[in-house]
């Protein structure tokens, strides 16, 4: 059995308490025991490093001595940006063992930072550690006929040097994972794009703008649904749908849903367990596209003169 | 028999002597024609300034280099050695720097058994093209030498 | 009892500023083997150099140290100076206070004086070890290699046969021409890339004093300038080149579809194939990888309708060897791939093409007869991307250089584009115009004036689908806006990278090329054209992004070098080489295996003076020896010396500070 | 129009480059990073223009500037910056920068923007963890925007988006000793 530290995050202990049981659900299937990383806080988001530098560092720094204390060697996040604020504390500690020192005073009663546990966002850790062969495995109930669009934002792949993980532009790794699950990922061209995500409350014409364009060009895609792994994803993508359709002008109906919540249904969990009440966007209508068939998209007339890879006998 | 060695290890390194306040070392810095040797010509010609410690030998590639030529340069008057030649794949002799890299290795190995501080010889590559990277050598190793203090005031004490 | 003169230069105020030149003569004087010493404004003016050759004479001097600039500048000069007064031009050393004392030290007037003096004080300490030393002179052989048959290898053959001397033009694809073939028509003029090149490469075909080598590369290079043996593998091309007529009813039956690489895979070839109507020479090879008769004993179509019985399926590599006395390497360029730009969707849109593949498209011979299409649905496009710099001058995602060509074929590329689709705009992204050569501004402005394209100030940052458009996003800074144009075509003006291949070529010719795979020139300004190896040299893009006319002259260039190396029958070489002594030999021949020129063999001599019995030791041959110094080092038994660094003089110079 | 030539060293310029570890210099006008950016029309001056504008040494300009405040560090542009700046990094500099010497843009966005980081700071330093009605509701009264997004908290309260109760952390006091010694490290540079 895989051991996994788990750090939820203020989200997902907060507004996106579906991710965090859903993501439960799931562990279990996949055998994984997540042991939530006692008394930690929170990371201090986009406003510590915004206001001040060194406070940037030690609250993140305070949740990975304390997860060095466990005797696992991954720590898990649920939430991009707490993933984003503690790998990118992990790698400037990790690099300037000077400053590790300077930051780790103002939090000696923890401990020593030793820099021995990796960091891990969810959707890393599925791909990394669990692999879609395995995920693909325990599908009981396959998303057959569901077109998902997967919507990364910007902090699960970047920056490249600080995530290691995946492309920053044109990521597919949620995509893989959608696929195994048996449903079709949309080629989705602005999975990247910022949502806009911490000025949810203070800019908030900001993130209608930035997640309007996001939302049409899933819906472009030809999706009937977004798949997310981040709760301020969630949160402005589907809180935020019903302005953005008003301002638009146009209606989206696009349910955002976390991975894990498609997961868990994909692993025989009853929709009930989705808690699809929790979302401003319903989601039945969507998921009743299960079990359709998609009409392959009529094959094109051959390009005249069209580039073709392989050689080929008359 | 160990524990012999390092003693003598911190015999050479640690001179008993205080360095004089106006003590300057003497690097020897041995560089190859067609890359090194053309690129320090660079630093002069782009006018970079760089500590004046270091007396330069030319030689036709870094694969002249006896380890004769470092242990000399260490007994008569200098206090560090640069060893500096093509960056690897660039040999103007095709495979010379490899060469010369490999014995330099064991030559430095040999020197540190014996007692020297590794970064009493030290080995770079820089091209002809790299005259800002010549003068930031040069820079570096007479800072790291100064650091470890005189080597041949002490011996002259000495021997 | 050494006499060293010794000649301090002012160099104007160059070394005169920041040296105390009086000083360090004064210095020179203390040294007991200097028996002159002096100093001058420039040393190396020819008032200057009559100073030495009087000194030389008057005072009996054995050696001369000059303390001016770097040796790589003036060491000639000042030997040539020695000669003159009758010594030994190799008695000379020069201690470098310019680039290693004045000009790196200008804070530190004392410093630099003090450096300037140890300086002068080593390498008179070097020149009383020095020896007499002689040139050596060693045959030529009269025939040139040129690898590479595009534009740059082509004129370079053309022009090293004119003045006939025989050339073996060795060209590794089905035939010659490179990509100047692949081109529509030419800046800054518009000429027709093909009816300038097709005449010339027939030209290389009839030529009597040129040997083309097409479906070959080369394997191997030995020996030295002047001196060259080099092994060439000639490709099974299965047909027999001497009776074939190039009729092409084999080409016609082939069952076998193949990407054409000539056209940048847009259409199809067949197995057995000519690259194109003009190639030279005009014979199909059969590509191996693909025809079902070689892969699996199945079909001989080909065989069946040659009325020649041209094709041979047996046929074999064959090995060729020849003697030569200098290499031209012309290898030309490659595109650089552009899948990092996954901003970009490169790879995921068909209607992203690079340019060469829009120069195919437009060229009135080529897959789509002219008109560019798109590769989604076939359909002219009427709203056309450019984007320059796709890959150059981009640390992040490609290389740091500019790639010299791209702006000029862009505009021409608009142009061209106006003038095969009337109602169509072109849209150039573009970071600056370099324009930089004679008619090129002015062609530029064609393409602005004339053709009307919209130039945008900037990078693009994303392309996306929409619908049957791609949209592209980038900033005008010239308003600070970011704009989006709704495009039917983007052509990527990708890098001019070397071929994969250039480094091992480089190897295996033992020269040297930079961190990208270009090969390196001896100097960038005043030796362009050579490379560091004697008897080698650079034409055409092999060596750093060209244009057709820099391509040319360089090619050109390369041809006045050879014809000027052979234009006796012996060639000098530099004295500074090894040389063992056979007594203190032991014969290990730890030296045979470091010398990276086999210049080192073993041979047998007698064990004692007049013994019967005889003993292994190693002999350098002097005409190979390169003068690296690898075997000096290695020698546990000190028996081997190199001229000029030798031993002694390193030593002297190291004991005197 | 802007003077210059009066001031040969550039210590704004050398400043930013210590403070964000990049040589702005390195910048070559190209922006891609404009063009990248999702917030750079809401920005007085976008990236490229910032780095200029720290090229031409104009501080208090640069400082005024709300384009800092806008940032959403997102990392878009610097994974596809040619010079590989971190302009994220640089925003944060500046913006650090512009902290430390108690410069602040009138914008009303900006400050809008400062107060949702110093409200949140103050809850996490109160609960060690961040507790999200209390944050909007502080956050709207202190901005005197009493009744915005009120027309989602029924909704978002009723399908449980937002939790009424709020965790804290155990060790709260460690937590606020941390923040202490944070500023005290803020200020001892
Ligand atoms: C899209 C585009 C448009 C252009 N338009 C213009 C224009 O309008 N005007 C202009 O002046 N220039 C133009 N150019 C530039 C022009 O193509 C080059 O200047 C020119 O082709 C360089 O010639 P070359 O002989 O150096 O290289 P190449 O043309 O690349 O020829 C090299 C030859 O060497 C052969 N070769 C490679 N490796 C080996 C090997 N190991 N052994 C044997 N043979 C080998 C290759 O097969 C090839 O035949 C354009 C370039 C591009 C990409
Ligand atoms: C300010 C400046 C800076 C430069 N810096 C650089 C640099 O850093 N790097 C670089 O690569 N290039 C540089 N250049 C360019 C460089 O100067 C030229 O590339 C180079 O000098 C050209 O050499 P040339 O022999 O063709 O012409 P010139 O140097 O002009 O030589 C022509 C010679 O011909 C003689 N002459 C003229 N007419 C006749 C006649 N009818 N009969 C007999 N003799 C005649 C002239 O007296 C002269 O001696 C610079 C140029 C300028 C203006
Ligand atoms: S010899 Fe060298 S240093 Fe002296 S004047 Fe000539 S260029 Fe200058
Ligand atoms: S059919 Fe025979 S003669 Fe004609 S091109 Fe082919 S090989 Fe040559
Ligand atoms: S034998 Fe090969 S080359 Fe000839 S026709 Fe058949 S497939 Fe083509
Ligand atoms: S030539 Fe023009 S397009 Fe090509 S790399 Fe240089 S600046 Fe860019
Ligand atoms: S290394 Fe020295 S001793 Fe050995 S064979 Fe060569 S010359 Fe002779
Ligand atoms: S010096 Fe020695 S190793 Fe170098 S080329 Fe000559 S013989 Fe070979
Ligand atoms: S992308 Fe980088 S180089 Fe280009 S303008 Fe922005 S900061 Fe400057
Ligand atoms: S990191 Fe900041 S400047 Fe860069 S794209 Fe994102 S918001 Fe814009």
């Amino acid at each position: 059995m895989t051991k996994l530290t788990y750090f939820p995050g203020c989200s997902a202990h907060g507004t996106s308490e579906e991710f965090d049981s859903t993501l439960k659900l799931v562990m279990k299937s996949l055998d994984v025991e997540m042991e939530e990383l006692p008394d930690w806080n929170c990371c201090g988001a986009t406003s510590a490093h915004v206001m001040t530098e060194n406070l940037a560092l030690a609250l993140p720094l305070r949740n990975l001595v304390l997860a060095e204390k466990l005797d696992n060697k991954t720590m898990g996040i649920a939430c991009a940006s707490c993933y984003s604020r503690m790998k990118s504390t992990k790698v400037e500690m990790d690099n300037h063992p000077e400053l590790a020192k300077k930051i780790n005073s103002t939090i000696v009663e923890e401990g020593e930072y030793k820099g021995d546990v990796d960091v891990k966002s969810m959707l890393q850790f599925f791909y990394e550690d669990i692999g879609t062969e395995t995920i693909a495995g325990k599908v009981t109930y396959p998303l057959k006929g569901l077109k998902i669009a997967c919507y990364y934002g910007c902090l699960l792949t970047r920056p490249k040097n600080i995530t290691q993980f995946d492309s920053p532009e044109y990521p597919m790794s949620m995509d893989n994972i959608v696929e195994a699950l048996g449903a079709t990922a949309t080629p989705f061209d602005f999975k990247t794009e910022c949502c806009g995500a911490s000025f949810s409350i203070s800019d908030t014409e900001i993130v209608l703008s930035l997640s309007g364009t996001i939302l049409e060009m899933a819906k472009e895609s030809g999706a009937h649904l977004i798949a997310v792994a981040c709760p301020l994803c969630q949160s402005n993508l589907d809180m935020r749908q019903p302005d953005i359709a008003k301002k638009r002008g146009k209606k989206f109906d696009l349910p955002v849903l976390y991975i894990t919540q498609l997961m868990a249904l994909a692993f025989g969990y009853p929709l009930k367990d989705l808690k699809p009440s929790k979302h401003i966007i319903p989601i039945e209508q969507a998921l009743s596209h299960i079990g359709e068939e998609i009409a392959t998209p009529e094959v094109k007339k051959k390009p005249k003169k069209a580039v073709e890879a392989e050689s080929e006998v008359e | 028999m160990e524990t012999e060695v390092k003693e003598k290890i911190v015999s050479i390194e640690k001179p008993h002597l205080e360095a004089p306040a106006d003590w300057q070392p003497v690097i020897m810095g041995i560089l190859c024609n067609w890359c090194s040797y053309a690129g320090s010509d660079l630093t002069g010609t782009s006018r970079l300034q760089y500590p004046p410690n270091i007396r330069i030998i030319r030689v036709p590639c870094s694969s002249r280099v006896d380890p004769w030529f470092i242990i000399k340069s260490l007994q008569a008057s200098a206090d560090g050695v640069l060893i500096s030649g093509c960056h690897p794949g660039d040999c103007h002799y095709i495979s010379g720097n490899y060469y010369a890299r490999r014995r330099f290795l064991v030559t430095k190995k040999l020197l540190n058994f014996v007692g020297f501080h590794e970064n009493r010889v030290q080995f770079s590559w820089v091209s002809a093209a790299e005259g800002p990277k010549f003068a930031k050598v040069v820079s570096k190793v007479t800072e790291d030498i100064k650091k470890l203090g005189p080597l041949h005031l002490y011996k002259k004490e000495n021997i | 009892m050494a006499r060293v003169g010794v000649f301090v230069c002012f160099c104007g105020a160059n070394i005169a500023d920041f040296v105390d030149v009086p000083a360090v003569v004064e210095e020179a004087k203390k040294i007991k083997e200097v028996k002159y010493a002096i100093d001058y404004k420039y040393m190396c003016s020819d008032p200057g150099q009559g100073m030495i050759r009087d000194a030389i004479v008057a005072h009996r001097l054995t050696s001369i140290v000059v303390a001016a600039c770097s040796p790589r500048m003036h060491e000639k000069t000042f030997r040539k100076a020695l000669s003159d007064a009758g010594m030994n031009p190799y008695l000379l050393e020069v201690a470098n206070i310019r680039e290693h004392s004045s000009w790196v030290h200008q804070k530190d007037k004392k410093a630099a004086t003090e450096k300037s003096s140890d300086l002068i004080r080593m390498a008179v300490a070097k020149s009383i070890a020095n020896e007499q030393l002689h040139e050596i002179s060693v045959p030529v052989t009269k025939r040139a290699l040129v690898i590479g048959g595009g534009i740059a290898g082509i004129q370079a053959a053309l022009d090293i046969a004119d003045a006939r001397i025989p050339v073996v033009l060795v060209e590794k694809s089905p035939s010659i021409g490179g990509k100047m073939a692949q081109l529509d028509e030419t800046f800054p003029t518009l000429d027709c890339s093909q009816c300038i090149l097709t005449p010339k490469m027939v030209d290389v075909a009839s030529h009597p004093y040129i040997e083309l080598l097409p479906y070959s590369e080369v394997l191997e290079l030995d020996g030295y300038v002047g001196n060259y043996k080099v092994k060439i593998k000639r490709k099974a091309s299965y047909v027999n080149f001497d009776t074939c007529t190039g009729c092409g009813a084999c080409w016609q039956k082939c069952p076998v579809k193949v990407p054409n690489e000539f056209n940048m895979g847009i259409d199809k070839r067949k197995a057995i194939y000519s690259p194109f109507p003009q190639a030279v020479p005009n014979k199909p090879v059969i590509d191996a990888e693909h025809c079902t008769m070689l892969l699996k004993g199945k079909c001989g179509i080909c065989a069946k309708v040659c009325e020649k019985g041209s094709i041979d399926y047996a046929m074999q590599d064959e090995i060729i060897e020849r003697e030569i006395g200098a290499v031209v390497v012309a290898t030309g360029y490659d595109l650089w791939d552009p899948k990092p730009y996954e901003e970009y969707g490169v790879g995921r849109y068909k209607d992203i093409i690079t340019s060469l593949e829009f120069e195919r498209m437009v060229s009135a011979s080529g897959p789509t007869g002219g008109v560019p299409l798109r590769p989604s649905d076939g359909k002219i496009p009427k709203s056309v991307v450019f984007i320059k710099c796709v890959g150059s001058r981009d640390e992040a995602k490609g290389i740091e250089y500019c790639s010299k060509i791209c702006c000029m074929y862009t505009a021409k590329h608009a142009i061209l584009l106006h003038h095969k689709v009337h109602d169509s705009h072109a849209y150039i992204f573009y970071m600056d115009i370099r324009a930089a050569g004679k008619g090129y501004e002015e062609f530029v402005k064609r393409a602005q004036v004339e053709t009307g394209a919209t130039y945008l100030r900037g990078r693009v940052s994303k392309i996306y689908q929409k619908g049957e458009k791609l949209m592209v996003r980038g900033e005008d800074a010239q308003i600070g806006q970011v704009v989006e144009v709704e495009a039917d075509l983007v052509v990527l003006a990708t890098a001019v990278y070397p071929y994969k291949d250039n480094p091992e070529l480089a190897r295996l010719l033992g020269i040297s090329y930079d961190k990208y795979g270009f090969l390196s020139e001896a100097h960038p300004k005043l030796r362009p054209v050579e490379t560091a190896k004697a008897g080698i040299f650079l034409a055409g893009c092999t060596q750093a992004p060209k244009d057709i006319p820099e391509t040319v002259a360089q090619a050109s260039a390369t041809a006045a070098k050879v014809c000027g190396l052979f234009s006796g029958d012996t060639i000098l070489k530099d004295p500074m080489i090894s040389k063992v002594n056979t007594d203190y030999c032991s014969g290990c021949q730890n030296c045979v295996t470091v010398c990276p020129y086999q210049a080192i063999v073993t041979e047998e001599i007698p064990l004692g003076h007049g013994s019967k019995e005889i003993r292994t030791v190693a002999k350098i041959n002097e005409g190979v020896c390169q003068g690296c110094g690898s075997c000096v080092a290695i020698c546990r038994s000190m028996a081997i010396d190199l001229a000029g660094f030798t031993d002694m003089q390193i030593i002297n110079e190291i004991v005197s500070i | 129009m802007i003077a210059l030539g009066q001031q040969i060293e550039n210590k704004f310029l050398t400043a930013v480059n210590k403070k964000s570890g990049n040589n702005i210099l390195d910048c070559y006008q190209c922006g891609k990073c404009v063009s990248t950016c999702p917030v750079s029309s809401f920005m007085d001056f976008p990236p490229r223009e910032i780095m200029q504008m720290i090229k031409l040494g104009l501080k208090d300009e640069t400082y005024m500037a709300n384009s800092m405040w806008f940032c959403l560090t997102c990392a878009a542009c610097s994974g596809r910056c040619p010079r590989e700046i971190d302009i994220p990094r640089v925003m944060e500099s500046i913006r650090h920068l512009a902290i430390e010497e108690n410069v602040n843009p009138d914008d009303p966005h900006v400050k809008n923007i400062r107060k949702f980081h110093e409200i949140f700071l103050d809850m996490v330093r109160r609960y060690g963890r961040n507790y999200e009605l209390r944050m909007m509701a502080e956050f709207n009264i202190r901005t005197r925007n009493l009744f915005k997004d009120m027309h989602l908290a029924p909704k978002a309260l009723l399908k449980g988006k937002i939790p009424i109760g709020h965790e804290k952390v155990k060790s709260a006091k460690a937590i606020q000793r941390m923040f202490k010694l944070a500023e005290k490290l803020e200020n001892t540079k």
